[in-house]
């Protein structure tokens, strides 16, 4: 190696600039909600946006554990629908079940489902469009065919704390939530696991060839992505309460996040944290269309056009600006 | 009758052709040689309309070209061989050769008349192994050469491009090809082709051009001059001795690898001890079982007979999990596909096993990875490179940390140096050789018997499946090949 | 404070003129059906009392001696259903699967699923048509798209169409309640009464283009723009509870307050509630619908509100009528059930302590076999 | 040139001249057997519970039931050949339904069947520009269409719109003999389908692309043109696909694909129908027999009548069990060959 070691504003630098076009795109709308709403940065109205974005956060996070190995997982948003389902045909048979004990649970549940899709994808080779289409299916048809279509229970008001509630009077949990989670991916994908993830996808088989469990590992985003939509669940449910379709377009709303964070459908490339801005920049869009007073039925022209268009950006020559930021600082030799 | 001029190309604000200017007579072989990176595939593609150039012009018998799609390149009478095969597995070698210019007849495909003239072109070439019904998936490396090569011919050509084509081949195939393209020439098409391979470079073309770094170095005549010429002209220094010295008697320390009697679906009786401390090379044709005893060693296609050692502890490896973790590693010969994962950076590639099988150790913190990285002489633009933007030869350069960086006690190499240039290669040697001092076991599978006598203290040979003998260091070639191709299955190979 | 040009539609462009309207009139707007059903609303129905299900508004009978069933086999009833997509048509189903498990001379039920496809739809009915259904039951998908196939099938058999309508009356009855102009007429006219004048309003639909919920706005349109109140917002939530508390979150510190809320079905009115408990303000008038976790909220922190109902007893009925259509008796051409409203005074009877938070109250269950376990209730 | 092994020689002695599609084990003849198995399956069960499953009135509703979702699914192998994906279909069809009825309502049959098949035209064009030219993932960018259309019939649309004279509804209802004429539709486009990616240059392109863009493109293929006339083929089927359901519904119905949810069921079909997701291998032939083997199912739970929470859960694990068999017959062939 004879070029001098990358400086550390460097490379901040060009982690950052892996998402430049989300970022870009999560300022413009920031700043468009400061010009229509000029109230929206009062501290508390602000947390609440943040305590609104944090299921799509977290789900975004999970979801780019199972895109950035080369796969998919459309089936987070009836993981969500089940959870809250399941939550209150739990307590319609339990009613004092502590709240601790019906979240762990629902946790598990979520990674159980994320374990299922994972071992079929993997093991079976079943391509995971397939395999969490049909897991979407399946969990939507079981829990209505359980519940007779519609959950039995309501949601007490310590299971919905998490999602409803506030920590010291202002400082609402779901943001805490989601703040811990949000770490939470970084510190994984920052860990060893992480980076063989990303090797994963990016080539399948040479991972394999250098000892990489590639199995395992996918199977671990599966599951990882199971218990953030089964999180997300108990945010959805404790902020809304029961409804039979909790978690509907969540899945396609998770995945246009992902991709609006620059990250890579296929897999081996993109980073978490702009996965994550993509769903504060997705959030954030819906709730300017909301504030512009956008009719309801042009709302999501609006949103398909600025998707595609955020989307044909990223896919852009950026990397061309990027490089001249790079540009090797040691001279060649040897 | 084809002159390119000024040719620049930058990828990503990189400059990787500079002014290039090249031509070419109908009925010459102009071969083009350079190190790895030097740009030769980059003009090649842009001739092929691959690429656009920034700058540059191109003419073709007077007419002034400029190529934004493959298939104007093949309109004006261009066809190119690949250095990565440009096939579809899944399609018939019937389909692979007429793609993008189907014969049709009232408005369908014409499949008779693509199979029917796609049998004429084998024949033509005396390959009579292939059957343009058969799906490519289902064919050897060097009849999906054959294929490329067909896939040029079929349309009307009056200029070949020839990147590299030889690289997967044996010797012995090489000569076959060489054979093709004296007769092509002779037919009056103008032949560009790409080789590291001085010998046929030398063998082969009437005229040789040099680049370096994207510049134009030299176009020498190949009768006025000598490989020291070119070789000199290509990394701008003399090289030393081609290769380092061996192992002195005594270096060969314990057993490392024994295998007895281990076999599977496609090699069997392997009978074979690796010790601490010598480096010993496999030779053999093409699909002589080479690369699956490599395999088999490294628990991707594990044996299924026979037992297996590692240190005196039995091994039974059934995925490449339990090889590294024994201390097995393998640079395979295919070193995209199977070696890197290309959109990751040189760190993160150099890292990958040991992140993977914590076993090996922990993974090296930033100083000791740039340490590592020193020592295989890579040269790249930083650790945070991604691979993909690499030469051919630092990519195998990253591969090498990437074991290195796991502490192995066995290393094989399959192939090490394909499509390496001449200045990483001996670079590649003189790190192998060291390796081997540090008390390391190598195993070197090479399709290139200089190399592989070069490097070898001892060489096994292998053919169909077998280790069919052993020579000691210095053997010639004529002795590895008398065993590799053995009797009359030789004459039964030579399809 | 709103920023909306002003030829934003709806909500907003009243919102930033201050006036009272609220924008053009759906172009689905019928007046003279508007009238009728408001009519209809005020009028009291013939039938037992305490059976809503049997009773019918304004009746023109029918004679169907045609249809009389001649022999002593049991009845084959056959049913093709748009679907159970949703808690309302859930709980429906289980009112017509148990009203036809009250009377024994039903020997066959036949239930086909379209699972929401307009296509299936007409397949099934084809394939009931054929099949020696006694009697035709059909819940329409939509309602023009599924008139061939009703005409069709009524030339083989009777027919009984409910819900949504088709638009011919080859039916023997067509089966309905008041209608959606009834429905959005309630709601807005007690927010008239409750609500302060100038007071402002939020109005939260669920999704625009489903035209039984156009009906809905539309009558409260009407009723809303007459009256002086301040439309401040006519907003979309998808019946996401999740979005239905973002908007009236928003709504609420942007305007300061909100004095009433107007809502176009029930599924998400909670959510709206607690937009307003969680924001620390108290609960203005609010409409919902007869669904259990409403009416559980409303006498929990006894809001003032109202529960109009498109009710789910209206399930019952195709079965009585099948009978009496296979008996010979008269039935109505187009039979009108009440549409009862839960208000603070019969809040009491409708709220069913054990109840699931989605059931619809005004299911006429209660005395139906298996009630409440059947219906996913605790006794 | 190369020295074959025994067992080498041994398969290629057998392995030229037999194309994929012909083998009894590959995805195409695997779901067709599906298809008949099921049937078999079907009518024991039906017949145990003393019903009778292969009535002609039966068989012709599987048909019938087979015609829009077929449409779609063969529109969709088309785009998941050339390795893209639709997931615009479903608010397509709706647009097309409104579209057809509206303009027959107020103009001519023939005006109507050219304005939706423009339409759907462009919108196919429109989904393979944005994918070649934009470079937006498949994916996203027809989920960004959808949503674009869905904003635009739910501003134009409250309700069903427009009426389909009788003329054009024998479309939807005739039949010719126990068979419906839309089963004619529906195989006619399909053998369109079939001929243009069996034996067109166009679709040999298409496999191509699927099979390795990149490949493609050095082979002189024009990828992009290629990707972009698929999504339009697709439209037109999709466009036909709107036809025959305004046809059947006799008006123009705003949620007559969605509801269906035709984006997901004809990607599912076409996997069923061993299709590879990745693009290259399969063909609209087992596409067909994917359909049947849904429209079959469907019909089996009919007349077993099944709770339809159930059946979802039922339909999920056939899908994936499908494709776990057709990757597990890939993978003993890789292994065979490689
Ligand atoms: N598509 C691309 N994007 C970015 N850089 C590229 C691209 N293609 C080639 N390069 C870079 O251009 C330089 C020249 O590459 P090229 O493939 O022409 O070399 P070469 O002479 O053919 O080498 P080799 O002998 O290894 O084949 C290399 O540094 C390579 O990394
Ligand atoms: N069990 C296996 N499964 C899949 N592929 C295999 C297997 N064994 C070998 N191969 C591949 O088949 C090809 C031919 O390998 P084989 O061992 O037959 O010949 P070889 O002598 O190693 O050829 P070479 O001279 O290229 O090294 C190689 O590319 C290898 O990667
Ligand atoms: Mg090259
Ligand atoms: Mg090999």
């Amino acid at each position: 190696m004879t070029s001098a070691q990358a400086p550390a504003g460097r490379r901040v630098l060009s982690a950052l600039t892996t998402g430049t076009p989300v970022y870009i795109l999560l300022a413009a709308l920031l700043a468009a909600l400061a010009l229509t709403d000029p109230g929206f940065y009062e501290p508390d109205r602000f947390l609440s946006f943040i305590k609104r974005a944090a299921p799509l956060v977290i789900l975004a996070a999970g979801q780019y554990l199972v895109i950035v190995c080369g796969e998919f997982d459309l089936s987070v948003g009836a993981i969500v629908t089940a959870g809250v389902v399941v939550a209150a045909e739990l307590y319609g048979s339990f009613p004092g079940a502590p709240w601790l004990l019906v979240t762990v649970i629902l946790l598990l549940a979520g990674a159980l489902a994320g374990l299922v899709s994972g071992l079929i994808t993997t093991l079976l080779r079943v391509p995971s469009f397939i395999t969490t289409l049909g897991m979407m299916l399946i969990l939507e048809g079981a829990v209505f065919f359980w519940t007779g279509g519609s959950p039995h229970g309501a949601l007490p008001a310590a299971f919905r704390r998490l999602g409803r509630g506030t920590a010291f009077g202002w400082l609402p949990w779901a943001v805490l939530v989601c703040v811990v989670a949000g770490l939470l991916a970084v510190r994984l994908m920052r860990s060893d696991f992480g980076r063989t993830l990303l090797a994963t996808g990016d080539s399948e088989r040479a991972a394999s060839l250098a000892g990489v469990r590639v199995a395992r590992a996918r199977t671990i985003a599966f599951i990882l992505s199971g218990a953030a939509a089964a999180l997300a669940a108990v945010l959805v449910g404790g902020f809304s309460g029961v409804s039979a379709q909790a978690g509907r377009g969540y899945e396609f709303e998770a995945i246009t996040a992902v991709v609006l964070g620059g990250v890579v459908l296929g897999g081996g490339r993109g980073s978490v944290v702009a996965a994550m801005a993509g769903a504060f920049s997705l959030q954030a869009l819906f709730t300017l269309l909301n504030l512009q007073g956008v009719s309801g039925a042009l709302e999501s022209t609006v949103q398909g056009v600025i998707v595609i268009a955020a989307v044909a950006l990223g896919a852009a020559d950026w990397s061309r600006l990027r490089r001249r930021g790079t540009e090797p600082s040691g001279a060649k030799s040897s | 009758m084809l002159t390119m001029h000024g040719v620049s190309k930058s990828f990503l604000g990189v400059c990787v052709l500079q002014g290039v200017g090249l031509d070419l007579e109908a009925g010459e072989v102009h071969a083009l040689v350079g190190e790895n990176g030097a740009g030769k595939s980059t003009l090649m593609k842009i001739l092929a309309g691959e690429h656009l150039p920034d700058e540059g012009t191109l003419t073709i018998d007077g007419t002034a070209y400029s190529f934004s799609h493959p298939a104007q390149a093949q309109a004006a009478g261009i066809g190119i061989i690949h250095q990565e095969f440009a096939l579809l597995p899944h399609r018939t070698v019937a389909e692979n050769v007429f793609l993008g210019r189907e014969p049709t007849r009232y408005g369908l495909v014409d499949r008779r008349a693509m199979e029917r003239r796609t049998a004429e072109l084998l024949a033509e070439m005396d390959e009579t192994g292939i059957t343009p019904r058969t799906p490519v998936h289902e064919l050897s490396v060097a009849r999906r050469q054959t294929v490329e090569i067909v896939k040029a011919l079929a349309s009307d050509v009056r200029i070949l491009v020839m990147d590299e084509p030889t690289a997967a081949l044996a010797d012995h195939e090489a000569e076959q090809l060489a054979s093709l393209v004296r007769r092509l020439a002779a037919r009056g098409l103008g032949i560009l082709y790409v080789s590291h391979r001085l010998r046929e470079v030398f063998d082969l073309s009437q005229r040789i051009t040099v680049l370096k770094d994207g510049r134009h170095i030299a176009t020498l005549n190949t009768r006025d001059t000598d490989a020291d010429t070119v070789v000199r002209a290509m990394v701008g220094r003399e090289l030393g001795a081609y290769y380092p010295p061996r192992a002195r008697p005594g270096e060969a320390g314990a057993e490392r690898l024994t295998v007895i009697s281990g076999g599977n679906a496609r090699i069997s009786g392997i009978d074979l001890t690796l010790r601490a401390g010598e480096v010993v090379g496999v030779a053999g044709l093409q699909g002589s079982g080479r690369t699956s005893l490599a395999r088999a060693l490294f628990g991707v296609a594990p044996f299924t007979t026979g037992t297996m050692t590692v240190d005196g502890k039995p091994l039974r490896p059934s995925r490449p999990r339990d090889a590294v973790r024994a201390g097995i590693a393998l640079v395979t010969e295919d070193r995209k596909a199977e070696g890197l994962a290309l959109r990751q950076s040189v760190t993160d590639n150099a890292l990958l096993v040991t992140r993977a099988v914590p076993a090996r150790g922990r993974p090296p913190a930033g100083r000791e990875v740039t340490a590592l990285l020193e020592r295989v002489r890579l040269r790249a633009h930083g650790e945070d490179q991604q691979v993909q933007y690499l030469s051919g030869g630092n990519q195998q350069k990253v591969v090498i940390a990437k074991w290195l960086a796991a502490r192995p006690r066995v290393l094989l190499f399959d192939e090490p140096t394909r499509g390496v240039d001449v200045g990483a290669k001996a670079a590649i040697h003189t790190l192998v050789r060291e390796l081997a001092r540090e008390g390391l076991a190598v195993l070197i599978i090479s399709s290139e018997l200089p190399e592989l006598i070069g490097m070898s203290d001892r060489i096994l040979v292998m053919s169909e499946g077998r280790l069919a003998g052993e020579l000691p260091a210095g053997a010639s070639e004529e002795s590895v090949m008398r065993v590799a191709t053995g009797g009359n299955r030789a004459r039964e190979g030579a399809a | 404070t709103s920023d909306a040009p002003p030829d934003a539609p709806a909500g907003a462009a009243s919102a930033a003129a201050g006036a009272p309207g609220t924008g053009r009139q759906s172009k689905f707007f019928d007046r003279a059906e508007y009238d009728r059903q408001l009519a209809l609303a005020k009028e009291s129905p013939q039938g037992p009392a305490g059976k809503p299900w049997e009773q019918m508004l304004r009746p023109q009978l029918v004679d169907t001696t045609q249809y009389k069933k001649k022999g002593s086999g049991g009845i084959h009833l056959c049913l093709s259903n748009a679907g159970v997509f949703n808690p309302w048509r859930q709980v429906g189903l289980k009112n017509m699967q148990a009203e036809a498990g009250l009377h024994k001379e039903i020997t066959d039920f036949t239930v086909l699923d379209a699972q929401g496809k307009d296509d299936k739809q007409i397949s099934d009915i084809q394939e009931l048509a054929g099949q020696g259904c006694d009697v035709l039951i059909v819940s329409p998908n939509t309602t023009a798209t599924l008139t061939p196939a009703v005409e069709q099938a009524c030339g083989k058999v009777p027919v009984i169409v409910f819900d949504r309508g088709v638009e011919t009356d080859c039916a023997v009855t067509f089966i309905n309640p008041i209608g959606g102009y009834g429905y959005g007429a309630v709601a807005a006219d007690f927010l008239v009464e409750k609500v302060k004048p100038k007071g402002k309003i939020l109005a939260l639909r669920i999704s625009p283009g489903v035209d039984v919920l156009e009906t809905r706005w539309s009558a409260a349109k009407v009723a809303l723009d007459k009256s002086g109140l301040d439309v401040v917002d006519v907003k979309f939530t998808d019946g996401d509870p999740a979005k239905t508390k973002a908007i009236v979150t928003d709504a609420i510190t942007r305007n300061g307050d909100i004095d009433g809320v107007w809502m176009d079905s029930g599924a998400t009115s909670v959510a709206a509630v607690e937009a307003f408990e969680d924001a620390g303000k108290d609960v203005p008038p609010i409409t919902g619908e007869d669904q259990q976790d409403f009416l559980q909220v409303w006498k929990e922190e006894k809001l003032t509100a109202i529960a109009p109902s498109y009710p789910t007893f209206q399930w019952r009925t195709p079965v009585i009528a099948a009978l009496k259509i296979l008996k010979g008796e008269q039935v109505p051409k187009e039979w009108k059930l009440p549409q009862p409203t839960v208000t603070q005074d019969t809040l009491d009877q409708y709220l069913k302590p054990g109840m699931p938070p989605l059931h619809y109250a005004m299911c006429g269950c209660e005395n139906l076999p298996g009630f409440p376990e059947k219906w996913g209730g605790k006794k | 040139m190369t020295a074959l092994r025994p067992d080498l020689k041994a398969r290629s002695r057998t392995g030229p001249g037999r194309t994929a599609e012909l083998r009894l084990t590959g995805p195409v003849a695997g779901v067709w057997l599906a298809a008949l198995a099921v049937t078999g399956l079907g009518w024991i069960v039906v017949a145990a519970r003393g019903g009778d499953f292969l009535t002609v009135t039966n068989v012709v509703t599987i048909l019938q039931n087979c015609v829009a979702l077929g449409l779609v699914a063969v529109g969709q192998s088309a785009v998941i050949l050339t390795g893209s994906l639709d997931l615009s279909v479903a608010y397509l069809i709706s647009l097309g339904t409104l579209v057809a009825a509206e303009t027959m309502e107020s103009g001519s049959v023939p005006v109507a069947i050219l304005a939706v098949l423009a339409l759907c035209a462009a919108v196919g064009l429109a989904n393979g520009l944005i994918v070649t030219g934009l470079k937006v993932n498949a994916f996203i960018a027809t989920l960004g269409t959808a949503f674009i259309l869905r904003g635009w019939i739910e501003d134009n649309y409250t309700g069903p719109a427009g009426r389909v004279p009788a003329s054009f509804q024998h479309l939807g209802y005739d039949r010719i003999g126990p068979v419906p004429v839309s089963l004619f539709l529906l195989l006619a486009v399909a053998a369109i389908l079939w001929l243009v990616t069996r034996r067109s240059r166009l679709g040999h392109h298409m496999y191509a692309t699927g099979g390795d863009e990149h490949a493609a493109r050095l082979s002189g293929v024009r990828t992009r043109r290629t990707v972009i006339t698929a999504h339009v083929l697709c439209s037109l089927c999709v466009g036909a696909a709107a036809l025959f359901l305004a046809a059947r519904l006799g008006a123009g119905a705003p949620w007559a694909g969605t509801e269906a949810r035709y984006d997901l069921e004809s990607i599912a079909a076409v996997v069923l129908g061993g299709t590879a997701l990745a693009g290259g291998r399969g063909g609209v032939s087992g596409t067909l027999g994917g359909v049947l083997v849904l429209a079959v199912l469907d019909s089996v739970f009919n007349q077993l009548a099944v709770d339809p929470f159930f059946k979802n859960v039922v339909r999920g694990v056939v899908i994936i069990a499908a494709v776990a068999l057709y990757a597990r017959g890939r993978r003993t062939e890789q292994e065979r060959t490689a």
